[in-house]
């Protein structure tokens, strides 16, 4: 269920250039179920900023009640976030959307995640229910620069991770492509969140593969009533669309329009 | 005595307080927070006679205090909404006000024929104002000659009282307002959103796709209040004011200018019980405010 | 070659930024605080033929993220202009837009004609657009054939450039624009203030003495930017953009919207240094867009 | 000088019933040169509130660079000021405007200090200026109530202090008026800051004497360049007016028109 909580900040640091990771807990958290969901987030008490602003869960901790979210602090709503300190509270919506199936890939099955920048961080969750339930995750990290790269060691204690960076000052120099045409391909299904663009030439790659993309829009409401957010579908038939807040944020590869 | 209740044309309210229109869609998403029975009336999103898509995206932007808007009317059409949405709607003790959007006369005519005869729908809100669709829309509301007609036609077939929704986005609103009213309408709504623009700040292009979007939000709230003190004391029909409501002493201030019932839009958006919430603190604003029944407050700025 | 420096119709601007008119008076309460040939120009508050006290208080009221204000053309009057203001600004290398306000034609004319001599006033903001005043003022800016007419009249007199300042309350700018453009204006600034009003919450009176005021302040930045993006494309005559500046960025967005200047109003209550420390942050924000000179910035939004 | 200074809190605390002291260091205390200026405090970052709010310095502690403000809390701005926390830095242009003039009363004379509701702080600064150099002062506060009085104790210490609240609960019932009736009447100034009926009741009853008022207006610059504050003055001839922010906001009794 959608519930709005006044989350407590438990914890918040920056772990890479202008990045940061935020622990809220309240209970909201036992509403969470499953990966690539996101929250909404109101960062101010005021009007100014205006609107919330979405952020993917990263992680979740039952018994702690408590979710980590990942963000670039930016704009000023996020900007404003990055100043939140240890016992503050902060208004939050959620969960919103669908996540991530994992059911989707069976034990003992291979899943490769590859994540775009700060699409990277619903993936983290994703990868630790995979792997706890015996699928064997593939990583695939795609950042602008290695400045700001984030989690490749907690990544790396999940499965294998592989790092590309656009000026190539760590990993793989170039885009997640590049060192997904480096990977075996007898994986069972792939997952990924990101640019649209990351999220076009990932669908390209692994046409034949079954895939499950996360999408980013501007939103309004974050739950189905604005359609601020909408996508076309690929079926042209009939004007169809979906709202990436209560329709996505995922979606089986082909289904949206790129 | 319920000191909240309000009676309008077609409208027995519980309460003055209802979503505006196309910030609550049809009811279903606020449907799963709270108990819908509990508003004075829902106006519903746009229903033009043909599914609509609406405008590419973004469709939304940021600004101080407010928000840019260019859905572009999308909507599953008259018979969506006659089939799905208001049936839905019925299991609810709330009216309806359905809000009718077109290109031409014949469009809007023909939404507000059928879409009257729905059993929870109380009253129509002819939309001659959306700046978002590019024609129809605002054109019949920046003219009043054409306003008047398009009211009239529709009075004529409609089965409830028809409020009209008017522009800001005139240099004279005050002139709209009689011309509907002579047109036969039941009431006002007002303010639709006002046309403006962002940008983005690294390639200078405008981010909503849709170049223009509607304001709305706080930033509009004193534009807002001053056209319904302005139209409030030119017609004798009753007014449903909007524009930035965002916590109970905004409610206050709209009836104190002189309407007689307020919705919320994109309040929502931030604060998805603030409906709700705004009718349970009302009781104890009366309290503050020494009054009796919420329609003491109706006009007391210019009594 | 100077990165910001701009060339207007009588004006040599070494920057494009310039403080509003009423939101600097005649400089010298700012001048105690900073260089005022740092400016741009200085668009010096309203002169009028005779002197005016203004309207009653309160004369201000806050909104979200803007403010009302109806101070009613308070000003020393032309004499006064002429013998104290403008001579204690002559200290300064900075050009003077004077901001000619009155209630006809004939007013218009006289301060026209005599404030255009003053050796530092290089160009006249013709103030068509006050919504703070009983006649005159706003009607002027509200009908095409008038503004032109009024526009006509001052040019015939003016020693100097006339800029003509706009109303954002009208249904259609784009008009006035080309009517002021067929007038004879030399350039438009823009916008003005949106007619709004703030009621005290006890008593639901009006905050403000003069019942509404003009709106101004971040909140109506996307109604001034959608405007300018409009009028920038019919007319050929360059704009001063206006409208809720407060930081560089807003700058920019005015230029791309495609204004050749900018002026910043409201925002100098909020942080009086705001000018200079903008125009110390242009060189930074051009070289971060990646361009050479701020003029490549003008209008690309909509080429 | 004016100026606009970053200034650091160095204390808040409740003082009475929505009332708040707040103690705020900088440089801009080197600048203050009369008791009655007062500071235009801009309570966020953000353009929500947008307006700085115009408050009385209540008392200066050259040594530590410190001043004190006393404020209610009320609106959205005073509400957001009463937020802010020790280490915390606050926005302040000033010291603004003409203040009370200590050079009119002599060492060895008497003063009376009239003050009402939130126009009693810069009273204090006065106070503590007028018996240093040997002026014998006598106050008089007019509360709402005695929930929201203060500063009681801190006066006594100055000099004869008399409470009179509207309601009874703390010191005479009724007016400052009702005590100012009570009191010998050889002194040789009044100072007086507080609403404005309360202003023109004082002007009334002490007609004959030498007096300074300090005046309120709704103010949007604060530095004389708007044209919000101003009040007529009494001299009609002319349409002659003063600004409150930087002629005044004290002015002698009987300048400006009530
Ligand atoms: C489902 C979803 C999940 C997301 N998860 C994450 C995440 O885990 N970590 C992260 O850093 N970012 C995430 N984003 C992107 C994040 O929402 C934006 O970066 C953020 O809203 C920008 O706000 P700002 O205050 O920095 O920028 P501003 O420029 O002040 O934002 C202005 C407005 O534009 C909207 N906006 C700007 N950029 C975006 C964007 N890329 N997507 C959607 N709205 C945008 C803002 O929400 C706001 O309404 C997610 C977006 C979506 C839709
Ligand atoms: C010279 C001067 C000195 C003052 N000294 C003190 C003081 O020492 N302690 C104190 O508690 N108050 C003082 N005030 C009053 C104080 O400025 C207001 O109470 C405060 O601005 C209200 O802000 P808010 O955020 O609570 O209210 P809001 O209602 O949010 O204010 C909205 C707007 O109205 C203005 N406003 C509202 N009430 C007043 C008022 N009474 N006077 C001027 N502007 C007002 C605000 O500044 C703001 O611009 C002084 C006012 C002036 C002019
Ligand atoms: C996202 C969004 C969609 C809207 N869609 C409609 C609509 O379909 N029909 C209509 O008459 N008004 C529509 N409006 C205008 C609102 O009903 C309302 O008049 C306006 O937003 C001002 O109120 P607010 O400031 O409380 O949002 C829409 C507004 C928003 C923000
Ligand atoms: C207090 C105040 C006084 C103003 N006085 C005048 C004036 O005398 N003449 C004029 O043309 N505009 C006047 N304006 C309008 C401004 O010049 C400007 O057009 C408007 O405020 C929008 O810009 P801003 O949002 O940056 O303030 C005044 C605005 C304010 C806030
Ligand atoms: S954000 Fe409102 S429908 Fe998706
Ligand atoms: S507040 Fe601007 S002149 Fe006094």
């Amino acid at each position: 269920m959608i519930i709005q909580d006044r989350m407590k900040v438990t914890g918040q640091r920056k772990i890479a250039k202008n990045i940061f990771e935020l622990k809220l807990s309240g209970k909201l958290v036992g509403e969470i179920n499953s990966p690539g969901q996101f929250v909404h987030i109101r960062v101010s008490d005021s009007f100014e900023p205006m609107l919330r602003r979405p952020i993917s869960i990263a992680s979740i901790n039952d018994e702690k009640s408590e979710m980590t979210i990942i963000y670039r602090a930016e704009g000023r709503g996020t900007t404003l976030l990055s100043k939140k300190v240890e016992g503050e509270e902060v208004d939050v919506l959620g969960p919103l959307g669908n996540g991530f199936p994992v059911a989707e890939t069976a034990e003992g099955e291979t899943a490769v995640l590859i994540g775009g920048g700060i699409g990277v961080p619903p993936l983290y969750e994703l990868s630790k229910q995979l792997t706890a339930k015996g699928v064997k995750c593939i990583h695939i990290l795609g950042f602008q620069t290695a400045d700001v790269s984030f989690y490749e060691e907690e990544f790396n204690q999940l499965g294998d991770t592989y790092i590309a960076t656009v000026d190539g000052t760590k990993g793989v120099a170039g885009f997640v492509t590049n060192v997904m045409e480096t990977i075996n391909d007898d994986f069972a299904t792939y997952y990924s969140c990101g640019p649209m663009p990351m999220l076009n030439a990932v669908q390209t790659v692994y046409a034949e593969k079954k895939g499950f993309l996360s999408f980013e829009q501007r939103m309004g409401c974050g739950i189905g009533a604005c359609f601020a957010c909408v996508c076309e579908t690929t079926d042209k038939s009939d004007e169809k669309y979906v709202k990436v807040c209560s329709d996505g944020p995922v979606f089986p590869a082909g289904v949206v329009s790129i | 005595m319920n000191r909240l209740a309000v009676e309008l044309p077609g409208l027995r309210l519980k309460n003055p307080i209802m979503p505006a229109s196309g910030c609550f869609g049809f009811g279903k998403e606020y449907g799963n927070l709270y108990d819908l029975s509990q508003l004075g009336a829902i106006m519903i999103k746009a229903t033009t006679f043909e599914t609509r898509f609406g405008n590419p995206t973004p469709r939304v932007a940021e600004t101080a205090s407010g928000m840019l808007n260019a859905i572009g009317l999308q909507n599953p059409g008259l018979q969506g909404v006659m089939e799905n949405e208001l049936p839905w709607l019925e299991q609810f003790d709330v009216p309806i006000i359905a809000n009718v959007a077109g290109t031409e006369t014949a469009d809007y005519i023909e939404v507000a024929k059928t879409i009257s005869t729905a059993p929870n729908v109380k009253a129509l809100e002819l939309n001659i104002s959306c700046p978002n669709v590019k024609c129809g829309g605002i054109t019949f509301g920046t003219d009043p000659q054409q306003a008047q007609d398009l009211t009239a036609a529709v009075k004529e077939v409609s089965e409830v009282p028809v409020y009209v929704k008017l522009s800001p986005n005139v240099t004279d609103i005050k002139e709209i307002a009689k011309a509907v009213e002579a047109g036969g309408a039941d009431g006002i709504t007002m303010i639709n959103t006002l046309v403006g623009m962002r940008l983005d700040q690294k390639t200078g292009r405008p981010i909503i796709a849709n170049v223009t979007g509607g304001l709305s939000g706080p930033a509009v709230k004193p534009v807002a209040i001053r056209m319904v003190y302005e139209v409030s004391q030119v017609v004798s029909i009753p007014i449903i004011g909007m524009g930035g409501v965002a916590e109970t002493a905004d409610v206050i201030d709209f009836l104190s200018a002189g309407a007689s019932a307020v919705a919320v839009g994109t309040a929502n958006f931030v604060d998805p019980f603030i409906c709700p919430t705004i009718i349970n603190e009302l009781p104890a604003k009366l309290d503050e405010l020494g009054v009796e029944h919420i329609s003491e407050l109706i006009g007391r700025s210019h009594r």
